[in-house]
């Protein structure tokens, strides 16, 4: 209970919360902050629009509106659009900080291969084992069990191949830890030509 | 799964100006090596003949078992891979007339490696991704009320099945009454491979079933090696190189 | 909302007058509410002074213009100095609802128990309450019927044993929450194959 703060006249009144007539902006703004305060996890646009009747289209203005100025400010935290939701974190300037005075975790690293592999999955989902062995050229098994246990891919279905091997695909973690909102923000694959073309030193 | 490799460089190969020195923790797989090579002969790159390049990957490969490096599998297949193309490459029907003309590297294996390379660079950026995002901390509520937004979060199929083996693995005395129902017991194959071993040292694992296995007869054989190992009865070894796995009886040292 | 920028303003004086090896204001002051945003408790003044060797006179200056930066913006989050400490809290003002909300939203993640449970009665259908109990070796009725409040669980018919018990199976909504086309699509239990014989001796 912490975080909540009661005004203590208006404790004895639960009514006092909600007026019947319309909101204004800046009340309803000052709410969905507030909600995002209390989340641990993005929350999506239809949360708000589902647990106090807020119009979608305001609501996604105040939220953006809310960004901007968070971004405006540039304090010590912001607001992003993550993984289908809006969420408060902290300015990335401040990390090392962090990590050495109040012990917040580094996230645990990605080898290369589990990157490649992820990329794959990632772009080419649904894709079964095979079709990523046949990518990379080299067997996968231990690097799709090891994104799975960091949850950053699932197992999504089966392919109509023979045999009815399951398909991979990626998770809403996945999203969250590349800063993703969704699948289709990922960054466009660029074609490759020529082999000169990627010569880097 | 080069990446536990041990690192060596390559000293041969002693064509002076660029004698490559190549890391092989540093690739990922045959068509990253395969990349790196056509890339150190970027003299001119329409000049890239198959003959070239295979046998540099030839070369390569046997540096690597000369100084005992172990090597993949997917290194060995891409080698046949190679030399099927060169061959190809040789029969006479795909002459020309001009005895100066070089087979270049085939479409498909061209093909390949430009997929691969579009991942890898992909995979690149996400990684920039990734660690730009590491740098931001959400607040974590304690708060005994927490909204929650998923109903149950993000559960898998991955999850499920776990569950599924965790219930299996930590009942295995009900599992075994079941296994009653299709006549194989747990029991008995962990005496059948104690059988096996008393007579060799290492099994296979594909040796230790029949020659057509029924489903309930590989989950219970390997719910039986599962249980030999927890007692320490026997070893599972897996070699990168044959990706078989295999049983040796345990060693006990004290 | 346009409140927010003037005090920053006024301390940002960018890089020009910097004595060598000072911090500017603004860079600690976003530091210090990025940790007052992480924290679940008051944070002290002396944890700032003793973390970041910051003078107690100009923490002290900084955190009260943060409380005056968010009394004026008066959004959704205050910041208040309490007896222990400053804390990040939300606005009285917002206290009802977000306890309307919290109270309808919340829920308990999948937990293990529920998670054992209905992977038993996923593979395991039809099966009867003593089954279940039998193979997790705890009571389960509670976890079934939560399984069945969230329909991915309910009664598929009797089974011919004493007392006729009620036999449970999956529901529609249980593929839909899986991604499944039909039962048969479940991951096999050989395929656990797949995902645990990669350890070495």
């Amino acid at each position: 209970m912490a975080t909540i703060q009661d005004d203590v006249e208006e404790m004895n009144d639960p009514e006092s919360g909600q007026d019947d007539g319309q909101r204004d902006d800046v009340s309803i703004s000052g709410l969905l902050e507030a909600v995002l305060f209390l989340s641990n996890e993005p929350v999506p646009l239809a949360f708000f629009v589902n647990s106090f009747s807020i119009d979608p289209t305001q609501a996604k203005i105040l939220l953006d509106s809310l960004i901007d100025e968070y971004e405006d400010r540039d304090g010590g935290i912001k607001l992003q659009e993550i993984a289908k939701g809006y969420q408060f974190v902290t300015s990335p300037r401040h990390a090392d900080q962090l990590r050495r005075v109040i012990g917040v975790k580094k996230r645990e690293g990605m080898s290369k291969n589990m990157m490649e592999t992820l990329a794959i999955i990632a772009y080419k989902q649904p894709i079964v084992m095979a079709e990523i062995e046949e990518l990379r050229g080299v067997a996968c098994r231990t690097m799709v069990v090891k994104l799975m246990e960091r949850s950053l891919v699932k197992p999504v279905g089966r392919k109509e191949l023979p045999g009815r091997p399951l398909a991979y695909g990626t998770t809403n973690e996945f999203l969250r830890y590349f800063g993703l909102n969704k699948l289709s923000d990922l960054p466009k694959l660029s074609e490759i030509k020529e082999f000169s073309l990627d010569w880097e030193g | 799964m080069s990446d536990t490799e041990e690192r060596i460089e390559q000293t041969e190969g002693e064509t002076a100006e660029n004698s490559p020195i190549l890391h092989i923790d540093n690739f990922d797989g045959p068509l990253d090596l395969l990349w790196e090579l056509i890339k150190k002969a970027k003299i001119d790159i329409t000049e890239i003949t198959i003959s070239t390049i295979t046998e540099q990957y030839l070369g390569y490969l046997k540096l690597m078992e000369k100084l005992n490096v172990r090597v993949a599998t997917d290194f060995i297949r891409m080698a046949s891979e190679l030399l099927f193309y060169k061959s190809c490459a040789l029969l006479p029907a795909a002459q020309i007339e001009d005895e100066y003309f070089v087979p270049p590297l085939p479409p498909e294996l061209v093909q390949k490696l430009l997929e691969f390379k579009k991942f890898q660079t992909a995979s690149r950026r996400l990684l920039e991704e990734f660690e730009a995002h590491a740098n931001r901390y959400a607040r974590e509520n304690i708060y005994e009320d927490i909204i929650e937004i998923d109903d149950f979060g993000e559960v898998s199929l991955f999850d499920l099945l776990k569950a599924f083996a965790d219930v299996m693995e930590s009942r295995k005395d009900i599992e075994e009454k079941e296994i009653v129902f299709d006549e194989i017991l747990v029991s008995d194959r962990i005496e059948h491979v104690r059988r096996m071993l008393e007579e060799r040292d290492v099994l296979h694992f594909p040796e230790i079933f029949s020659a057509k296995p029924s489903r309930m007869e590989i989950v219970v054989t390997f719910m039986a090696i599962l249980e030999l190992a927890k007692t320490r009865v026997v070893k599972l070894l897996q070699h990168k190189i044959f990706g078989t796995i295999r049983i040796m009886k345990y060693v006990h040292v004290q």
